[in-house]
């Protein structure tokens, strides 16, 4: 179990959207605590029997642990600020197309504050049994010692179905996000893993641009002694062409799928071919 | 989203950053006389554009014709030549290297500078290039002109200038939402002006709701890919026969790297995103179709997206363009049996995995 | 330094802060036609003027003219009226009170609200105010706004009208490098417009130089402080009889408080700062005998400021002025041997220690 | 010893100016290692046989401890962040009429940096033996074990030269400046005093404005055994009218100088009357 677990009680900002709803109402069915949700314009109304405020501050003497960010991009700025100044220690941003120069800056306040930060761009935080904070999908979910760090979406659930599928289960999944700047990173997150108890076997979903695999990897080969299984998408992904994650863009040198799948493989990392493999290389 | 070099010469001159003096022109129509010699320079989004012949010089009018003419009907690596850009000469004495990007490691803007400008900045030795990180919370205080200018070996009037260029410049990358703003070369001209020479500009096309005035078709997409975006889906053509819908871009991605290790060539990318919508589905299938691929293959794993609302999606979009082309589909995730059954209620052939649906396709295509 | 209420409307309006229509006249011949009834507000700096009688309303041109001349030609709480803001009546349906300032405590400005309006803040019970700190790294974000317009119980178009005026204060408050921006009253009016009714604005001094056009007199300056101050002095008036000139504030200060103490009456505050020139020391001089004072003290802690230069000040400033009245000194520290004896030689009462020449100046003026 | 010790490392930010150029002398002279200076325009130059750089940068390799910062007030901002951001632990601001707003970012700064930070509009820190940073004048010190803090500057040297002349001596004396916002106030620096084992007993020297002396009260009631004698300043200041040190605002209510004697007197702190009635209460 990691960062989260049973008893984290979890706020939603922006939960009278259709996403905010539609996710708060999974997360609850999940066991998650959801305690409140902030909506502006939309206090007094409940939304899964759960009370909608105006302010976060508003929701401050249930001591909420966490907060679910889910506002359209331009307003997550105002609105991670507002939950990293009123104290939320665990802040995690649902929304895609965030401005990366306001991401900038939310993870400068997060750093300077304390703040564990998942996002933007990420399905969240899950983990089995305990407490789901996101859009995972909750059937394809088993208690287990398999912890998963991805820098997508839908090919996150596709992996997690097929290490379930397969019999296995799973410790603590975080999809980390898409973006180029995101709060937490493969470099944060492989120590957080290696030092879980819950965790005895690790899988990393990287992707082309940026070098934090290589990071991760160089971590690994020094400290971690968890059999580590990864993948890497965007291997035929045309060079300078963007695919959708702005952290897809191939950069000069660094960041191409052979030079994350080459760190991988140097630091005793097995390197799956297609997402299904990955369930055989557990074993 | 890239601009091109005129483009870029206007943000620079918005924050007072000195450019040379010229214009942009679309046909050689548009002309006008000016103090020779001037440079005609190749608007294409490439870098070495000067290798490869798309920057020329001209003493006078006759040849500023004759040389615009030319390069508006040519090709600079392989793209069409579609606007020029007259500019006077400058009387060179040295060449400086001078960018803003977003550096993710350190989750902040760095600054990249070099003696060496001129010249790719991957070809120059680590020694010959300083970087300073900005911290974003504090932004930019003066001492950062100070340091630059020492390393760029910069004293004196030439100093003065260019502290006011490297502070608008890092105004500019903020203001502007970049995630690069790149001068190169930074030419300091014989009567000791500093000017910027060229520009490389990428703007973040999340932060485009606060430009406004940038909202443009980005000049790198193919007129197909700037319609799709206008559509909010991300669409990027490629060079195969396998027309490709999946949901979200890592699992699109992963689409993609699987039909190439099959030997399969996608003909695009395109990421439905997460929606619940039968006319999404219709709208991503007008612009595969349009791209003219021999098969079409729809990777789904259901999520916010419903595997049963894209099976109808796929039924009625066969309906509405009346595709003659195969169409293979996996479905998984929420909903998936009932989807898997309309499509073979509708003889279109569902799996519930990718490996068995792109096995299918290989056999469709004889790679295997 | 502290603005008058136009001035810091004038401010309020450069950042989109809603103020009443309204004109402000140094005598009566620039009263102008104005839609009536308005109110004739009296430009001075006191607290609680409008129960001192400084607010006055005029329903006709001549209520108008009468009322002007009226307070144009009094005084509130002490103050001579100086100057009219005359502006059109609100119609008043509620009363807030809003303002920004510096808290030495956390370091950081400090929104302070109150839906307990026109009064004066220090009345308000506590549970009826709320404070907001901003983080000055961070700046001002719009959820700031919504936590004050619910704690103001401000919902629809109130609270769209309100959201702006905040966040526009904090700007004023940052832009102008403001110690204390204050709105008591913040109207809201019949017709649900909110307009600030007042302001009470005070300016950082030590950032004048970024604001070259709000250097002015300090409205709260006597003739002779603001020439003074002109001159880089800090000299204030007091009432007493003991003209003062010490080196820092800390010991200027002191000073003030050990005279008082042995119930000697200062005149004045001068502060010389650290200066090793003997025209400041004249300068000083100047200034103090202008004020009129019985007796001259010189207080001075060597350091920067060398006793003998203080000493050959003291002594030039008496021939130039030709000084009649008593001069005190005490020196102390850096060449303070050098200075007393300079001072003896030419017949002035110098001490190596405080309390005896305040010992000395308690006899001179027969209280001890 | 505080702080700093006769190994401390000093730069001097504006050593080329008339005031940093004739105080780094006197810093010498007291014993300060005095590494290297700062002033743009002016690298290659020498004060007092210290090399001048054109940057803190170009310092680093020397591995400068602390920074004096003494250039004009419109530049303090941009000197003190340089110092900062090139990982400088200690700075000093002796400059006045630095605009209260840049003095804010800097200590918002220096605080999120972990720097120890003086000033603006201070003498400095002196450890007699050791270091001296700043513009005391040399002459008035004896190394002893009383402690001094002081929002005032001449009054400062009028009461550490009475305590030297009684026949005491310092430990550490810091002048935290006399601005409304400073790097470090009495509440921090009492504790850092109290812990100190070379200091045994302890002169507060505050002044009207702020809440500083009260609070400082409040922990010394609570925490502090070693004897404490205080003296305040400005009673007899007009309320309202500015007393040339912008901290010397008599705020509503709180801060003057009869709430901070009552603060004193409450936390047993003995109260002078007169600076030189200091000496013979220590006794």
């Amino acid at each position: 179990m990691v960062v989260v677990n049973g008893n984290t009680k979890v706020i939603v900002q922006g939960m009278t959207g259709h996403q905010g709803a539609f996710h708060s109402g999974e997360m609850i069915k999940f066991g998650t605590k959801v305690i409140a949700g902030v909506s502006p314009g939309k206090s007094g109304t409940k939304v899964h029997g759960v009370d909608i405020y105006e302010t976060v501050y508003d929701t401050l003497d249930m001591h909420p642990d966490a907060s679910m960010i889910s506002v359209p991009a331009p307003f997550i700025k105002d609105a991670a600020m507002e939950a990293i100044d009123n104290g939320i220690k665990l802040i995690y941003i649902l929304t895609e197309h965030v401005p990366v120069q306001d991401t900038m800056e939310i993870v400068a306040e997060a750093r300077r504050k304390n703040v564990f930060m998942i996002g933007p761009n990420s399905p969240g935080i899950t983990v089995p049994g305990e407490c789901k904070i996101g859009i995972m999908p909750n059937h394809i979910f088993r208690k287990g010692d398999i912890a998963i760090a991805s820098r997508s979406g839908t090919l996150t659930y596709e992996i997690v179905k097929a290490v379930t599928d397969a019999g296995f289960g799973e410790s603590t999944v975080i999809g980390l996000g898409g973006d180029p700047i995101i709060g937490t990173t493969f470099s944060d997150v492989i120590k957080i893993y290696n030092e879980d108890p819950a965790t005895k076997k690790i899988i990393l979903v990287g992707e082309i641009g940026g070098s934090e695999e290589e990071k991760a990897a160089a971590y690994i080969k020094e400290h971690v002694k968890k059999p580590v299984v990864g993948y890497i998408t965007g291997r035929s992904a045309p060079p300078g062409k963007k695919m959708g994650h702005a952290g897809a863009i191939i950069e000069k040198g660094t960041g191409t799928a052979d030079s994350k799948i080459k760190a991988f493989e140097s630091a005793g990392i097995k390197v799956a071919d297609y997402p299904d493999d990955i369930p055989k290389m557990l074993k | 989203m890239n601009l091109y070099e005129y483009m870029g010469k206007e943000i620079f001159k918005k924050y007072s950053i000195p450019v040379p003096d010229g214009y942009k022109i679309d046909r050689v129509t548009d002309l006008k006389q000016y103090e020779f010699p001037v440079a005609v320079k190749s608007q294409v989004l490439s870098g070495k554009r000067g290798k490869a012949g798309g920057i020329k010089f001209a003493k006078s009018g006759d040849e500023l014709k004759q040389e615009s003419e030319e390069l508006l009907s040519s090709k600079i690596n392989g793209l069409q030549v579609e606007a020029l850009l007259i500019e006077k000469m400058l009387n060179i004495k040295k060449e400086l290297y001078l960018s803003i990007t977003l550096d993710r490691s350190s989750k902040a803007p760095i600054i990249i500078m070099s003696t060496e400008g001129g010249m790719d900045i991957e070809s120059v030795p680590e020694d010959k290039i300083h970087k300073i990180v900005v911290d974003p919370l504090i932004g930019y205080s003066d001492y950062i002109s100070r340091e630059a200018a020492e390393f760029l070996e910069l004293s004196g009037d030439l100093k003065k200038q260019f502290s006011p260029i490297l502070s608008n410049l890092y105004n500019a990358f903020m203001g502007e939402d970049a995630l690069l703003m790149e001068i190169n070369p930074l030419i300091i001209d014989k009567t000791d002006n500093i000017i910027a020479g060229d520009s490389k500009v990428t703007i973040d096309d999340n932060a485009l709701f606060r430009h406004k005035n940038l909202i443009i078709d980005d000049p790198e997409k193919t007129a197909l890919e700037n319609e799709a975006s206008s559509k909010s889906f991300t669409f990027i053509e490629m060079g195969g026969h396998i027309g490709v819908i999946a949901n979200g871009a890592g699992l699109t991605m992963a689409t993609l790297d699987a039909l190439t290790l099959h030997k399969l060539e996608p003909r695009n990318f395109l990421d439905l995103g997460g929606t619940d919508n039968i006319e999404i589905v219709e709208e991503a299938f007008s612009f595969v179709l349009r791209a003219k691929p021999e098969i079409l293959f729809v990777n789904i794993f259901g999520g916010v997206t419903k595997a049963d609302t894209v099976a109808n999606g796929i039924v009625s979009s066969k309906k509405k363009f009346n595709i003659k082309e195969p169409i293979v589909v996996r479905l998984s995730g929420i909903h998936e049996e009932e989807g898997r059954k309309i499509l073979m209620d509708n003889g279109i052939k569902a799996f519930s995995d990718m490996n068995s649906a792109i096995s299918e396709l290989a056999k469709m295509k004889g790679v295997e």
